[in-house]
């Protein structure tokens, strides 16, 4: 048993499905399924790939940080798969695809590498977009995602002529080694552009407004919980590692994510429409992520990506599937949405509240801890960004839930099956008694992530 | 100033000339054979920095069927067009 | 305006990154590149060359030592050609109209060369390992005398069912060839067949073979996607 | 020079997609800065006493190479961007189904 099954065997299944097409959503569920177990039995370490040691070849890494973020992207992408068997059959492949191209993001140690499952990932990602039946926002998305993966692959290249090799781990020693970051902030700045754009970023993410302003049961919860989680965690691993701000660079960073968190929020502010209320806000949410990696918290950054990713998935489902029905997404004609479907009404709220971070939820235990972290570090500033951030967000919420819990003019039908509720279910208890009970999360703390360890093994 | 100087330079000057045409030209089909002198030029150049292996890829693929497809496209729009 | 700001946007960047590599000592001189320092250097190691098996480096990277690269190039290829039958195609479709009549002799002729093209392409599949060339161009000619055929007969449609077949039975051959290796050896895509003498024919163990399966899938799928791009919906 | 002359194409390919408004331009745009990187990731491997890395017999390996691994990165890159190319171009179709016509000017006033 070794990792590399993760990424095979859904390659496998998907050069297989496009000889039997009708089933290819089953056999996702069932790859689903087979690597969520595995995940479970996988032991932990680099596994080599083509019987070529460390600089030669190209290996994986699995460890605890990579775990959490293959549980998390396996089993949302098996959930939303599952939800939509019926509406969405033929995406079954295009989805196979996604998932092992994510999963090898995730694992692989080695910078080429890293850019060629991006293309895959990203190139599923066009293409699951093309589901909203909108071909220019899904142009504007293909246009800036290769735009990114370039400056991304010419960072690299960079990179390699400098030093020499292409593996991350060996790559971090060398850098290290010589001491001068002088000389990477060119290559560093390069790729982390080109990863601000998939893991939406301001100010490099205007495509997001088109893909998911427009986005459907499908596409909604791909692009704004897998996708952004896994990008997030890719990115976060890479902060933290690899690009090591330092100096002006740092400042510089500092300053453009401090000014996507308060853009983001203030967009999300301006909007009435509910799904880009949804959307502007998960950009302010990527903004704090990263910035949490920028400054070393990353334990509660990881938190943070997984209670978004599962608020956020509850959240899109329901808004888009309310869209579908009701054929128009301002918030004014979804009044009264929730007075049928109370079930739904209150998992979103909770959802909603999370994100908010009020008290019992998981959210407020995730912003309590890194707020406490921030204010260690002495980035008092930086805190005041997130408290004022974190008001705007609450008007606008609330805001929003008022006008779903409160009757319309007109009355709106829209009724979900027990498969969706039944996910959102799980997910808000599991956001409730995370924040009742939060013992549990303090296990896990900053070693969680061992390339560091690797490094100084060598 | 060595043979290989004075070539470099003057595959260097081409290239940026065709790119600066296939990016301002007003008629398309014109930006998409300038795309593939562009790339053909860059198959001389992979030549020059002893890369055969991608010479020979990039002449087939580059310079040859991305151009074809680039025309499919523009033809299939045209005959639209004619309707 | 909109035009000033991504010219302006774009000459910083050019500026920047100049300046930036010029000024730095660790980025090599253009035309000074030593690979003492590099990993290529242990690729160019006598027992490395005679381990993988193959004359020409270039191979024995791409499909040796970073042949998991081009198991996911592969996969691109293919979910592009995925992507591009999902927008364009329908249940029924026809030729586009190409407004010229091919006469006799180019449809005669057409069949000759594409024969020839046929033969050419395999053979530069074939000694991949040996000289320049490979899976990639030796499919992409394979595709493009796939091209011809359809360029000389405007009634010419080739079997697209028998190409996503083909396209399937290539991508799922490489990665069993991959858990082979996982099975007869120890890891994932290792060679497990002797690797021979560096220079013959039957030499560098798997990667003929991965070669030849990388050829006949990019060359499927190009040709699915010319398909697609002569092809319209019935109706219309 | 033909590294200079790469980065110049590559800010070239950026500028192009700024400007330009029409789609098969911007993906030749797109297709220019590819190009750009191409040229640019095999001249760091560039030696002007290397030879090409291909050998007859073990024999030949006393000689100085070019870098061989930036090629097969090359060799990667391109077929990663004709399948990008061919994807836009399909989306183009689309673009010009949905809105007859190619400029994303236009389209905002017929959409």
């Amino acid at each position: 048993m070794s990792a590399i099954l993760l990424i095979a065997i859904p390659l496998l299944a998907a050069f297989l499905s496009i000889m039997m097409k009708k089933t290819s959503s089953y056999i996702l569920l069932a790859v689903g399924i087979f690597n969520v177990v595995l995940l479970f039995i996988l032991p932990d370490g680099f596994v080599i790939i083509g019987g070529f040691r460390q600089p030669l070849g190209i290996n994986l890494l699995l460890d605890t940080y990579s775990r959490i973020a293959l549980l998390l992207l396996n089993s949302l992408i098996l959930v939303i798969t599952y939800l939509n068997l019926k509406s969405y059959k033929s995406y079954g492949t295009i989805l196979m695809l996604a998932l092992a191209g994510l999963n090898g993001l995730v694992l692989t140690n080695d910078l080429f590498n890293f850019f060629v499952f991006l293309e895959i990932s990203g190139i599923a990602a066009y293409l699951i977009t093309t589901s909203n039946k909108k071909p220019r926002s899904t142009f504007h998305y293909l246009i800036l995602g290769s735009v990114g993966s370039s400056l991304f692959l010419f960072g690299v290249i960079i990179l390699y002529a400098m030093y020499g090799t292409l593996n991350i781990v060996g790559m971090i020693r060398l850098i290290q080694a010589s001491g001068n970051y002088k000389e990477v902030i060119l290559p560093f700045t390069l790729m982390f552009i080109g990863l601000g754009v998939e893991a939406k970023l301001l100010p490099f993410n205007s495509w997001v407004k088109g893909v998911l302003g427009n986005s459907n049961t499908l596409s909604g919860p791909m692009i704004a919980s897998v996708y952004a989680g896994s990008m997030s965690f890719v990115l976060g691993r890479l902060i933290t590692n690899l690009f090591n701000f330092q100096g002006s660079l740092l400042t510089i960073v500092t300053i453009i994510l401090a000014v996507g968190i308060v853009a983001g929020d203030l967009m999300a502010f301006a909007s009435t429409k509910t799904r880009e209320i949804l959307l502007f806000s998960s950009v302010a949410q990527a903004s704090i992520i990263a910035l949490l990696f920028v400054n070393g918290i990353i334990i509660w950054a990881v938190y943070l990506i997984i209670a978004n990713a599962l608020s956020k998935t509850v959240m899109f489902l329901v808004i888009n599937k309310a869209t579908k029905d009701v054929g128009s997404d301002e918030s004014q004609d979804l009044r009264g949405l929730f007075i049928k479907n109370i079930l739904v009404g209150v998992t979103f709220t909770l959802a909603t509240l999370s994100v908010m971070g009020l008290p019992l939820l998981v959210g407020f235990k995730i912003k309590l801890a890194f707020l406490t972290g921030l204010a260690d570090a002495n980035h008092i500033w930086l805190i005041a960004i997130i408290l004022i951030a974190s008001v705007i967000e609450g008007i606008y919420f609330v805001r929003l839930l008022v006008k779903l819990w409160y009757k319309g003019d007109k009355e709106i039908n829209v009724s979900y099956n027990y498969s969706f509720k039944t996910v959102f279910v799980i997910i808000a208890l599991a956001l409730l008694v995370f924040g009742t009970y939060s013992t549990p999360l303090n296990y896990l703390d900053n070693s969680i992530d061992t390339v560091m360890e690797e490094v100084n093994n060598g | 100033m060595t043979f290989f100087d004075i070539i470099s330079i003057a595959v260097g000057a081409f290239l940026l000339i065709i790119a600066f045409l296939a990016i301002n030209s007003k008629k398309i089909i014109n930006s998409v054979l300038f795309l593939s002198a562009l790339s053909m030029l860059a198959v001389v150049s992979f030549v020059l920095m002893k890369a055969p292996d991608v010479a020979i890829t990039e002449a087939v693929i580059g310079s040859g069927l991305v151009t074809a497809l680039f025309v499919f496209t523009l033809l299939s729009i045209n005959r639209r067009d004619a309707k | 305006m909109k035009n000033l700001f991504g010219f302006l946007i774009s000459v910083t960047l050019g500026i920047f990154m100049i300046l930036a590599l010029t000024n730095t000592n660790a980025f090599p001189e253009f035309g000074h590149a030593s690979i003492d320092n590099r990993v290529s250097s242990q690729y160019l190691n006598i027992d490395n060359v005679e381990e993988v098996g193959s004359g020409n480096i270039v191979t024995a990277i791409v499909v040796g030592y970073r042949g998991f690269d081009t198991l996911g190039e592969v996969t691109v290829l293919f979910i592009s050609a995925l992507g591009v039958a999902f927008m364009l195609s329908s249940p029924k479709q026809k030729r586009i109209d190409l407004k010229f009549k091919p006469n006799f002799m180019l449809r005669v002729g057409s069949k000759i060369l594409f024969g020839i093209i046929l033969v050419t392409s395999f053979y530069i599949i074939l000694h991949g390992h040996l000289t320049p060339g490979g899976g990639f161009p030796g499919g992409a000619i394979i595709a493009s005398s796939v091209l011809l055929l359809y360029l000389a007969d405007d009634k010419f449609r080739s079997n697209i069912k028998s190409f996503k077949i083909l396209e399937g039975v290539a991508g799922s051959l490489f990665v069993i060839i991959g858990l082979l290796g996982l099975v007869f050896a120890t890891y994932f895509l290792q060679n497990f067949l002797p690797a021979g003498h560096v220079g013959e024919l039957l030499s560098a163990g798997i990667i003929p073979i991965i070669y030849i399966l990388i050829g006949l899938k990019v060359g499927s799928e190009i040709a699915g996607i010319v398909d697609n791009f002569l092809t319209e919906e019935e109706s219309a | 020079m033909i590294q200079y002359a790469a980065i110049i194409l590559f800010v070239f390919g950026i500028y192009g997609l700024f400007t330009n408004k029409n789609v098969i331009k911007m993906i030749i745009s797109l297709n220019i800065m590819e190009i750009g990187l191409n040229i640019f990731i095999i001249s760091i491997g560039f030696n002007y006493d290397g030879i090409a890395p291909i050998i007859s017999s073990t024999n030949d390996l006393g000689y100085i190479f070019v870098d061989p691994l930036p090629q097969a990165l090359v060799l990667t890159a391109i077929v990663i961007g004709v399948g990008t190319t061919a994807l836009g171009l399909a989306i183009a179709k689309n673009i010009y189904k949905t809105y007859n016509t190619f400029e994303l000017d236009e389209m905002e006033e017929s959409a």
